[in-house]
């Protein structure tokens, strides 16, 4: 499906949007309001946005630590999201998950588990379910390069291309884990060319460039949703800043800063639309500037909202078994 | 009634509750085609088909994870880890995702999973095939763990675990597969998370489980000719286990002992001597005695092996000392 | 003398001992260029170069694996695992190989690997990053748990489990990173499995390890206050423990509490209860008290997570229920 | 290096003795004097025996349950390893083990661990060893087919290619893992490509060969000792009986077993020996009975050998700590 004028303008405005989120986010936590880490993905908006618009409602989707405000594109009220890096009881994980653990089975937000490459094998899971039940829904799971060096990844992979499950493989190669470069921790330097291995569809993908991410994730959910067995796509991005706030990411050279920061998702759409002649300038200052005004109020939201009661945090444990408060 | 053996009890739940509802599926290493190392699954894939009994490659952590994600996806999946000892590899899926994937996204999903696995001592499998796992995950909150010791409780406890909406550890004791006792055909449940008397008693109190629930019988029926009256308590379930059970026969025997198969440091024993100390320390006129294995490995060598777990002369003495 | 961090003294250990021994290297998670998380291996990688420190992919059984094998072969290897949290990643290969390879084998391997982790709460790091692991090790024969609460003792101990033959699973709390000693500059040893009173008393023993050490402290000093003099134990190894330094304490002080951070039902803290009941019973003037974190993970909201874990007050109020 | 006709002698032999070994082995414990299991490798021979050919006295090598006689060609006394196998203090791990857990560090036998896949993590290390202490060891890992679907499998394979680490890995791809077809559990028909997926020289090779299987064990050998990283070989193979003693193996197509067992590794060694004309069927004959009666000498050694006292159970948990027994 090609994507009209509009849908540029929107996808456009999504990505503007979760920069921001994440930008105040940012401020927020070097501000002291939110406690205890933060992951931002500020340089992997194309691939945070774009994924979207090839997925249907009723997928099941795998976030990690990098792509938590995916949950926004997919349909988790902002707020929601917003309270729940402040720990608030108005978090859509009332405040006990944060950043971290964000999920909402309401829009298939099956939870980012921070245990790395954990939901390679737990994604395997809700593929058996569609195939079980016979549903055409797809499951996809996002995670980065770093995480394909866990045992998992292999476990899954090779399950998912046996039982020809219905898994979209979205990763995210921004040429770190962590401090690592993937280089020094892995044996390919296409990470799409293991997947092959295992006779999986795989592609490498320009993830800075929101439109080709959508192109290539619509022929992979094409290829999974018709049951013809999982598909792999390789996003080349990068992230602008440290692992989480206040990581320094010293070791990282400035030129490669820089010249990723260059070919900045964001800065690459507007261009496109300017120079379409679909949107101007003007109309990107006040669209961005809209999105500011919205996600004050998130902030505002959150701040305004109110803590949990000691009491919840023996709720939820068990189903049906009341663990003792104290 | 009937009389049949625990595998089979085992599998006739497992028949019943695939049966009855068809979000409950089956999948392991060699659990379609052979039916299961130890043979609990045996029939299943003909009867269900490949899409709901499934054999897995040797992949423990996608075994875990197909189950995490299929109960989060609404199913209630049952799978098997061959060994218990094989559940090291796939313990970060069921300590860090299945046990608190409730808890961190606060109550948004059920996980109604079942691992079953075979447990303990007496095959002569050596140190890697052997293993009393259950106190691996005691300290886990989010996780039920079930440990039958009769065909009837067996079959009612795996039906059980497969309809409770929370994550189940069922443990299996190998040498308890040919146990036979009798068994309803038709479906029935036993509470999760309940005792048993096995043998009422009034000096004092043996609670076990699994495979030691046997040897406390037979410590009891040494004991009765002894003059000493041993209430036999079968925990049946380890997390959670059934305070009141052991309240109630503690109160009245005053005297406790704790029998497992695992090491004896750092077992599941001492969860349950310090919950009675804790509780009726002043009622007690002895203190309440662990008995279990050995602080090693089991070793291959069978009078090794028979030396390092406990026996039923073991618990008739601790419970002597008691006097 | 001078006073350090707990991190600078591990980090200052890991130094000496790489300089000493060149049969010493470490590896792990972004442990070479960066340092590691938390910073404990700073500087290691300029000193000592790529051979003797390596950074890894995200692979933690493949790090364990690689402990495992190089003692084997003769080496020390000190891995870190970032998280202790992640340890469920390696548990197979710290379970059923570097805890047992001695015994199965008989004796031909010794088994000197070290892999240190951060644990704990208090950092706002969520069910994922925040727990208190020692529970899910304690039943596996052949293994070492040591669990530092100061930097002298984190020193001390490290220099002594880089050095001893056992496989250790060495214990640093996070938010014990930044606490502050004296600390000798020359290497120390201090032995393994022996505690350490960390302030003496005559009411009531007060036993703890690691973070816990010092709100028991705190507690003492309110309790003084209060005319009840706590002595505190700190156990500093978890396995082996010391039962010689709990059974002198309480034959003093008659009673006991248990504090640690992990949860209540199926903790360490059981351990410690029943062998003192088991041993001291009949001297014994009240019960032994668990003080631990509630039964469930760890949330990430601030003042949930300091609900869920015990407080100072938690263990004033335990001990004044036993007088 | 060519192998001389004594060589090829002295291989085939070695082959019949493996094979008789465990032919005893299988009578005993069918007579109920071996406890626990037995997992026989009958028609793997001449992997057994071939590779360690190309190996050396001071390597590292890491088998498993099917390949346990192995260590007898790496020089263990082969009374210790029968006298293990019947759980016997004379026994190589005082009986401790059994015949899933058979190591002899002085012949480099690192122990065959039965998690599958955990050697495919610990042989890492005695490669790292070498790598820090600058020897040219070797560690080769033996493993089956089914194995390689464990996380461990990845993990090791995509370290040893990035550090470059002298291992040979040797999968016995026999086709089953338990009940299990291979085809039915892995998304690659051969391992080998996997493997080369990470950069690693890889072959596939006739493993019921014995020429073959050293040939492309000593190209194997020599790549990884003279430091150039990792090397795979897969060698095709059946095992002729269940995956244990008493296992049916019922699912296996009877013409899928017969057309192994005319594939049978010593019938081929000793057919060429005869045509070439450096053995004769009287020659075979004769070496064929002088090594049944060695293994003779190794059961009544067994039986007559003494238990292990009860306090050895307790021995060797800990260095310098001794637990309590009874
Ligand atoms: C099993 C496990 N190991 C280690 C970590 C710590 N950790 C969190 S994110 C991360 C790096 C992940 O790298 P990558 O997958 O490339 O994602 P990125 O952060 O680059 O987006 C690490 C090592 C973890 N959370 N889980
Ligand atoms: C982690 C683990 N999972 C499962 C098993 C049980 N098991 C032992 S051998 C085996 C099959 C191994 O197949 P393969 O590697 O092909 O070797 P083969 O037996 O065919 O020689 C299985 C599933 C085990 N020992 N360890
Ligand atoms: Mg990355
Ligand atoms: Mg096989």
């Amino acid at each position: 499906m090609a994507l009209s004028n509009e849908d540029l303008i929107k996808m456009c405005r999504q990505m503007v949007y979760v920069r921001k989120f994440e930008e105040h986010i940012e401020e927020e936590f070097k501000a002291g309001n939110i406690p205890g880490w933060c992951h931002l993905g500020i340089g992997q908006e194309a691939i945070q946005v774009a994924c979207h618009w090839a997925l249907r409602k009723d997928d099941y989707y795998f976030y990690d630590h990098r792509n938590k405000v995916m949950t926004l594109i997919a349909g988790t009220d902002p707020k929601a999201v917003m309270a729940e890096c402040f720990g608030k009881k108005t978090g859509i994980c009332k405040g006990k998950g944060g950043e971290m653990h964000i999920a909402d089975k309401s829009v298939g937000n099956m939870g980012n588990n921070e245990i790395q490459g954990a939901n390679l094998a737990i994604s395997l899971g809700t593929a058996v379910a569609s195939q079980i039940r016979g549903t055409d829904q797809v499951t996809a799971v996002f995670f980065g390069d770093g995480t394909t060096g866990r045992g998992e990844f292999h476990e899954g992979l090779n399950l998912a291309a046996v039982w020809k499950l219905p898994i979209v493989y979205c990763c995210a190669n921004n040429l770190y884990a962590i401090s690592t470069p993937h280089r020094e921790a892995h044996a390919v330097e296409d990470i799409a060319d293991l997947a092959r291995a295992y006779g999986i569809p795989a592609e490498v993908v320009d993830g800075n460039d929101a439109v080709a991410v959508y192109e290539a994730m619509t022929r992979a959910v094409q290829h999974v949703r018709s049951k013809k067995g999982p598909y792999f796509l390789e996003f080349k991005t990068y992230r602008w800043q440290g692992h989480f706030v206040g990581d320094p990411a010293a070791n990282r050279p400035e030129e490669e800063v820089a010249y990723w920061k260059a070919r900045c998702p964001i800065k690459r759409m507007k261009e496109r639309l300017i120079s379409e002649g679909i949107m101007s300038e003007a109309d990107f200052e006040r669209m961005s500037e809209e999105v500011e005004q919205e996600i004050h109020e998130l902030i505002k939201y959150a701040h305004e909202s109110p803590e949990p009661s000691l009491e919840e945090a023996v709720e939820d444990v068990y189903y049906g078994l009341e663990v003792a408060a104290r | 009634m009937r009389t049949i053996s625990m595998l089979e009890a085992i599998n006739e739940a497992l028949h019943q509750e695939m049966e009855r509802d068809e979000t409950v599926f089956v999948f392991g290493e060699d659990v379609a085609r052979q039916g299961g190392d130890f043979g609990a699954t045996r029939g299943l894939w003909k009867r269900f088909g490949d899409k709901r009994v499934k054999d897995t490659p040797l992949s423990e952590a996608a075994i875990a994870g197909i189950a995490n994600g299929a109960a989060m996806a609404g199913l209630r999946p049952v799978a098997e880890i061959m060994f218990g000892d094989f559940m090291t590899e796939c313990y970060d899926q069921i300590v860090n995702h299945a046990a608190k994937a409730r808890y961190m996204y606060a109550g948004q999903f059920k996980m109604p999973l079942v691992i079953r696995t075979a447990v303990g001592a007496g095959m002569r499998a050596g140190p890697q095939h052997s293993q009393s796992i259950e106190s691996w995950f005691v300290n886990v909150p989010g996780l039920f763990i079930v440990a039958p010791s009769t065909p009837y409780d067996a079959k009612g406890l795996l039906i059980s675990s497969i309809r409770d909406d929370n994550p189940v550890l069922f443990l299996e004791h190998k040498m308890l597969y040919n146990f036979k006792g009798e068994v309803p055909e038709e479906p029935y449940t036993i509470p999760i998370g309940k005792g048993e008397i096995k043998r009422p008693g009034k000096d004092v109190s043996v609670i076990a489980y699994m495979k030691t629930v046997h040897q406390a019988l037979e410590a009891a029926a040494i004991l009765d000719n002894e003059g000493i009256s041993a209430e036999v308590v079968d925990l049946r379930t380890i997390i959670p286990y059934d305070r009141q059970i052991i309240l109630d026969s503690v109160s009245k025997t005053k005297r406790a002992v704790v029998v497992h198969e695992a090491p004896k440091t750092g077992g599941f024993g001492a969860e349950i001597s310090s919950f009675i100390h804790e509780q009726m320390f002043y009622d007690l006129e002895a203190p309440v005695v662990r008995v279990a294995a050995l602080d090693c490995p089991v070793p291959f060598n069978p009078r090794l092996e028979d030396y390092v777990v406990p026996s039923t002369a073991d618990i008739v003495k601790a419970v002597k000392s008691l006097f």
